[in-house]
């Protein structure tokens, strides 16, 4: 996705003096997540939920509200309780073990800084409880403020703090309980748009800097496909698709997922195989569109939905030669948005509506409302997401 | 857990017990008296304190039936003594309240005047109570308004005084002014004529501003009231020195039920020796003379009239006709409707 | 035009009930100066003030017994209204909406209800009342109002800051100490000022159970408004006007959780 | 049970205690007495009766509670009507927090002092009447204390800043743009009031009402003390029932139907409130 980290400089806000690593690199655990089952009421949050999350990674969970991420992020945490199954840190079952003590800490939505404590004492707070002794304290606060970047704020009382600022509190507050998985429950959610851009690369910078597993709870795929080592997308109770930012973004498991993450077109239709087994997509709106199958469980006459990004689609003033990789349709346009380095077009074909994307090129022919243009793409570029 | 509990519960019981010791703590060298409204000057009270180097507590009450029914409620367990009227001291006799009078332990036994004591019928031979004051309820005439009146209970059939007098706010005061302005007795059972006597007095409530038994002194001194019916001392000791001279109190001369108050010790008493010193100094024919003249009413202990200055607002002659309050016992039933049936 | 008719009509109203509620202060600050018994304005003098201050033992013992009761019974009964709001608002149970109606209730009932109801309460157990009596009869009429006020500000706060503690490590004793507590303190300092004035200015139901050596101020109060031979009421009323006035100022900090209940 | 809810147990334990011993325990007793037999002398005889409900529907009674009844619903109405206006303005005005300061003083004021400083003025020879004598206004002096009227005066005085404090509460919280909205479709100012301000602020007004109504209903210092021979309410009955005719089963009734009708009102409060609420989609 072309569309990401244009606005600011993200290596502005890395490139400072490192924090001394050494002082607080942790180790992480691995969380295993068995057969969980959640209702409230008749209502089932979770059902038969099984993930595996490795040590030191930045797993996300990613999906609308409603969709049981956040839920199963409290019973990871220890705030709520599992109907079944169980939960694992490090091959441990902490299932019944309250939350005040399992070596998880969390990040939450709306900050939750201790709005009569300062600065030094929100952080603080964890260690205090522990009674450690008070220099140590002293010492440790000050790491994780300087890991935070709140260097010189330790006086302050949070209503002084912007939310960015209270957030970082919030951060330094649970990691400095040193634990095993930090677990952030939409922590930027409540920041503004520039903001939540540059405390995200914070954040990824400070899981490579100490290592530790995170388990990132968003309802924002910008957020979760930029930093994530894996992600899991989560819909109605259920888990979709687990797996890395790309594999996500281009063979996504089924249209729910297509159309969750980026913007698509998707076509539905039934496969006809022809006499010399070309593979065609006989839509209801849009004609017959070759396609590849790769799944030879897809028979003749199944009905497909297939997700095209729109991004993959090339827009032509003139009809192209079509390769054999390649498929065309011809259209015309009926709407253009313009926002800034790209254009939105969207495109009549037949009677469907196709929505392009395009990056502005130096010397492009200009495309206007009503103009007769080609689309191409690869073939490879349609990834069946549906089929029966 | 458990921990927070128990420290909660200590705290719980601290503040518990920090209550308790406020009360706890006016264990000895306390009386505790409960006695009418102005019915004791405080400089008596205060000589008391000094003389035996103690502390007096005094709760004071307006009415009879006030004070029974706080006993009644509970009160009875902190008070000493109480100074009930003879009625009173036989339903207080009969429901076990009182603790027997020593009457070994009162010197001044012999002072009482035979002429009041002689009627005593509530406590025969004063086995539990001893007298403190004899009188009635008379009616106060503010001169100042009213140039002429009869001295008479039938001053309140006056309607050019309308809503300028008023009558006690108790049953057998007003019913026992209108039985005796009828000719009867104030202890009679006789429907007929108690009857007749709420017709009086349902005549004499078209005149009233209302029944009151509490702040018709006060009343009258401001001069809201300019007839009211009730005890001397409650009206005169409100008075500015200026109204007194415009002041005339009588009884009527038909009569009207009349009282003797008692001095009453009571069973639960923590300080009775206290209480029968207090008894003893009270009648102190010094101490009993310094009352009356703040009273103004007669006194029953006769070596005290030797000490008494100031002319009393009535003299015991004109009790003549009055008549000494009974304990209706069952019969209160029929009072009671009567009453309400005025009053409601 | 319509609307400058309104705007006089609620002035009015506004100016009229400012009058309605200023005059008779105005009229006891007038005859608190005045020199005669009666109500007869005769000139200014300030004997009744001297009365006050110097010749009414039994005045000053009841204010005395009114401060005791008040200031224990503000305490007692913050401290179990504080920890029932907190209770309540933290935690579900069986039949919580009934509960909480109860405890209200006592808020709610016109005050001699209670007065009798605790009155022969007292009496069936043959209670002495006393003293200690009216600690409890205050402390069970002040509750309603504590948990209105700190549940009030419960309700502000956000049920995250509990799980954040927890999660930090927090154990339930260190919750209340430690987050609980010091954020409703502006709540529990508002309830401990309103039990504390409630209680002061409490007649009928301590007028009920009252007995021996608990005559608070009102209960003193009202015997002078019956009988009582001096206009010290009068200088008394004023100068309790003025510690009113002083202990709005310095409550209308905490005001904003007395008055949104 | 879990952890959670043990934890609530533990925080209502004190509340619970309190509320059973010294709150609950006491109305059930009233309850039970008033099913008792009365005892001659105070107290109670333990066999069951209802001479008590019996005796509170003859006509006497019935007059009382007849007269409380029409103190009480005018009292209140004269309440409403000033605090309806003076809450709408102080939520208003730009002094609000002087005004509402204003207001509070008198809340906070004892209530025997507020009722003494009316004796003060509407005596016999206090402030009302010798001022209008001093004007010439009058020629002799009128008797303003001591009847219905005197009491409705010092029980609207007593309790308007109880009914002020809710309604301005409700009315602070008021979007008033909702009002512009409607004087910009075309309603007048009354009917924008009568018809987005008083439904969206019913609430407030029920509990201004029920604040007001419910003590007035109670009342027994400011009858007994401003009151005159005929202003007898139920208050002054319960007390008068307890101590001078010593008949503690009528007292229980009449405090036990009190206490109904008032439960009445809190549950009609509560229904109100849920449908509001429900309206309001919560």
């Amino acid at each position: 996705m072309s569309t990401y980290f244009i606005i600011t400089d993200p290596f502005s806000t890395i490139v400072k003096e490192p924090v001394n690593i050494y002082d607080i690199s942790m180790l992480g655990s691995s969380v295993g997540i068995k057969n969980i089952s959640k209702n409230f009421g008749h209502f089932k949050v979770l059902s038969d939920i099984n993930l595996e999350i490795k040590k030191g990674e930045f797993f996300s969970l990613l999906g609308p509200s409603g969709c049981g991420k956040t839920t199963l992020l409290r019973m990871i945490a220890g705030f709520d309780k599992p109907d079944t199954g169980s939960i694992f840190l490090d091959d441990r079952n902490v299932t019944d073990i309250a939350s005040n003590k399992r070596k998880v800490n969390t990040v939450f939505q709306n900050y939750a800084v201790f709005p009569h404590l300062t600065v030094f004492d929100n952080i603080a707070f964890g260690l205090k409880l522990k009674k450690i002794d008070k220099k140590i304290i002293q010492k440790e606060v000050f790491t994780f403020l300087e890991l935070v970047k709140l260097n010189g704020q330790e006086r302050k009382m949070p209503s002084q703090l912007s939310g960015g600022q209270k957030q970082r509190v919030a951060i330094a507050r649970a990691l400095i309980n040193k634990p095993q998985v930090l677990l952030l429950d939409e922590p930027l959610s409540a920041l503004d748009a520039k903001l939540r851009k540059e405390l995200l690369i914070e954040l990824d910078q400070i899981h490579n800097e100490i290592g530790i597993t995170f388990i990132y709870v968003t309802h924002d795929q910008e957020e979760a496909l930029g930093v994530s080592d894996r992600i899991a997308i989560m819909k109605d109770g259920k888990i979709n698709q687990i797996g890395t930012s790309k594999e996500i973004y281009e063979k996504p498991a089924d249209a729910f997922v297509a159309g969750f993450i980026g913007e698509t077109n998707l076509l539905k239709g039934s496969l006809s195989i022809t006499e010399n087994k070309e593979t065609k997509l006989i839509t209801e709106k849009a004609g017959s569109i070759n396609i590849l199958i790769n799944n030879p469980k897809i028979k003749s006459g199944a009905s497909l939905t297939v997700s095209l990004r729109p991004e993959k689609i090339n827009i032509l003033p003139i009809e192209p030669t079509v390769k054999i990789t390649h498929e065309c349709l011809q259209g015309q346009v009926k709407e253009i948005v313009y926002s800034g380095f790209q254009s939105r077009y969207f495109v009549k074909t037949k009677q469907n509506i196709m929505n392009i994307i395009k990056v502005h090129e130096a010397n492009e022919t200009r495309i206007r409302r009503g103009d007769k243009v080609f689309l191409e793409w690869e073939k490879s570029d349609m990834n069946i997401v549906e089929f029966s | 857990m458990k921990k927070i509990l128990i420290n909660l519960i200590i705290i719980l019981l601290l503040v518990l017990l920090y209550g308790c010791t406020n009360s706890s703590k006016n264990t000895d060298n306390k009386l505790y008296i409960y006695n009418w409204t102005y019915y004791i000057p405080d400089q008596v009270i205060k000589d008391f304190e000094t003389k035996y180097n103690v502390k007096v507590v005094y709760d004071v009450y307006t009415s009879n039936e006030e004070m029974y029914a706080k006993l009644k409620a509970g009160g009875a367990k902190g008070y000493d003594l109480v100074f009930p009227s003879g009625d009173f001291v036989k339903i207080m006799i009969s429901s076990g309240m009182l603790s027997p009078i020593d009457s070994t332990k009162i010197a001044s036994f012999n002072l009482l005047d035979p002429l009041i004591t002689s009627k005593i019928a509530y406590d025969p031979g004063l086995k539990y109570s001893f007298p403190y004051m004899v009188g009635a309820a008379g009616i106060s005439v503010n001169k100042k308004y009213i140039k002429k009146f009869s001295k008479s209970a039938r001053i309140f059939e006056n309607t050019a005084l309308k809503n300028k007098m008023t009558l006690l706010d108790d049953m057998r005061e007003v019913l026992g002014l209108a039985l005796k302005e009828l000719g009867y007795s104030v202890n009679t059972f006789d429907k007929g004529q108690l009857e007749e006597a709420k017709q009086l007095v349902l005549k004499w409530k078209q005149n009233i501003v209302k029944f009151d038994a509490e702040s018709f002194g006060k009343g009258f001194a401001a001069g809201e009231f300019w007839v009211v019916h009730g005890y001397s001392e409650n009206v005169f000791l409100e008075l500015d020195p200026s109204m007194k001279a415009q002041t005339e109190f009588f009884i009527p001369p038909k009569g009207g039920p009349m009282y003797i108050d008692s001095m009453v010790i009571l069973k639960d008493s923590k300080h009775k020796d206290l209480a029968y010193k207090f008894i003893n100094f009270i009648h102190e024919p010094q101490v009993y003379a310094k009352i009356v003249d703040y009273l103004k009413i007669p006194a029953i202990n006769m070596e005290a009239r030797k000490f008494v200055t100031v002319s009393p607002n009535y003299n015991i002659i004109d009790l003549k006709n009055c008549e000494l309050k009974e304990d209706l016992g069952e019969g209160v039933e029929l009072y009671n409707k009567i009453w309400e049936e005025i009053r409601i | 035009m319509n609307h400058t008719k309104r705007g006089i009509f609620t002035t009015t109203m506004v100016i009229l009930t400012l009058l309605f509620f200023y005059l008779p202060m105005a009229v006891l600050l007038l005859y608190s100066f005045n020199s005669s018994k009666s109500m007869v304005i005769t000139g200014f003098s300030l004997k009744w003030y001297n009365e006050l201050f110097t010749n009414s033992p039994f005045l000053w013992k009841a204010v005395s017994n009114s401060l005791i009761i008040a200031v224990s019974s503000a305490f007692s009964a913050v401290l179990i209204g504080t920890l029932g709001a907190i209770g309540l608002r933290w935690y579900s149970f069986k039949l919580k909406n009934l509960f909480q109606i109860i405890s209200m209730l006592p808020l709610l009932l016109p005050e001699i209800i209670l007065g009798v109801a605790l009155l022969i309460f007292f009496s069936a157990f043959s209670f002495p009342q006393n003293l200690f009596t009216v600690y409890l009869s205050h402390i069970t009429f002040n509750i309603p109002f504590v948990l209105l006020i700190v549940m009030a500000r419960l309700e502000e706060f956000d049920s995250t800051l509990l799980e954040a503690a927890r999660d930090l490590g927090a154990r339930e004793i260190d919750v209340l100490m430690k987050i609980l507590i010091p954020l409703t303190m502006p709540a529990i300092i508002a309830a401990l000022l309103m039990s504390f004035t409630l209680s002061l200015e409490d007649f009928v139901i301590t007028f009920f159970i009252s007995g021996p050596g608990s005559t608070t101020l009102p209960i003193y109060i009202y015997s002078m408004i019956r009988f009582g031979v001096s206009p010290v009421i009068n200088a008394l009323s004023v100068l309790i006007v003025l510690a009113t006035i002083v202990l709005s100022l310095f409550l209308s900090k905490f005001s904003k959780y007395i008055i949104n209940h | 049970m879990t952890e959670k809810s043990r934890l609530g147990h533990f925080y209502l334990f004190p509340l619970t205690i309190w509320s059973i011993l010294f709150f609950v325990s006491p109305l059930i007793i009233i309850i039970l007495y008033s099913f008792l037999t009365k005892d001659i002398y105070g107290g109670v005889i333990y066999t069951f009766s209802l001479k008590a409900y019996q005796s509170l529907i003859q006509l006497t009674y019935l007059k009382v509670f007849w007269f409380t009844l029409k103190i009480s619903v005018i009292s209140t109405a004269i309440i409403m009507f000033f605090a309806i206006p003076v809450s709408y303005y102080i939520a208003r005005s730009p002094l609000k927090n002087v005004l509402l300061f204003l207001v509070l003083i008198p809340f906070w004021t004892n209530f025997l002092i507020r009722i003494y400083a009316w004796i003060a003025i509407m005596g016999n020879n206090g402030f009302l009447n010798q001022l209008l004598l001093s004007l010439h206004v009058l020629k002799t002096n009128i008797q303003f204390l001591y009847n219905p009227i005197a009491v409705i005066v010092v029980l609207v005085y007593t309790y308007l800043p109880f009914a002020i404090l809710p309604l301005y509460a409700a009315i602070d919280k008021f979007d008033f743009t909702l009002l512009e909205a409607s004087s910009d479709l075309g309603a007048s100012r009354l009917q924008g009031i009568l018809k987005v301000l008083l439904p969206n602020i019913r609430t407030g007004l029920m509990a201004a009402f029920l604040f007001a109504f419910i003590p007035i209903f109670g009342a027994y210092a400011v009858p007994q003390l401003v009151g005159g021979q005929e202003s007898f309410m139920l208050g002054n009955m319960i007390a008068r029932e307890l101590t001078i005719t010593r008949n503690w089963p009528l007292a229980s009734a009449i405090a036990t139907i009190i206490t109904l009708v008032t439960c009445l009102g809190i549950l009609l409060y509560i229904r109100s409130v849920r449908r509001s609420d429900e309206k309001d989609g919560k």
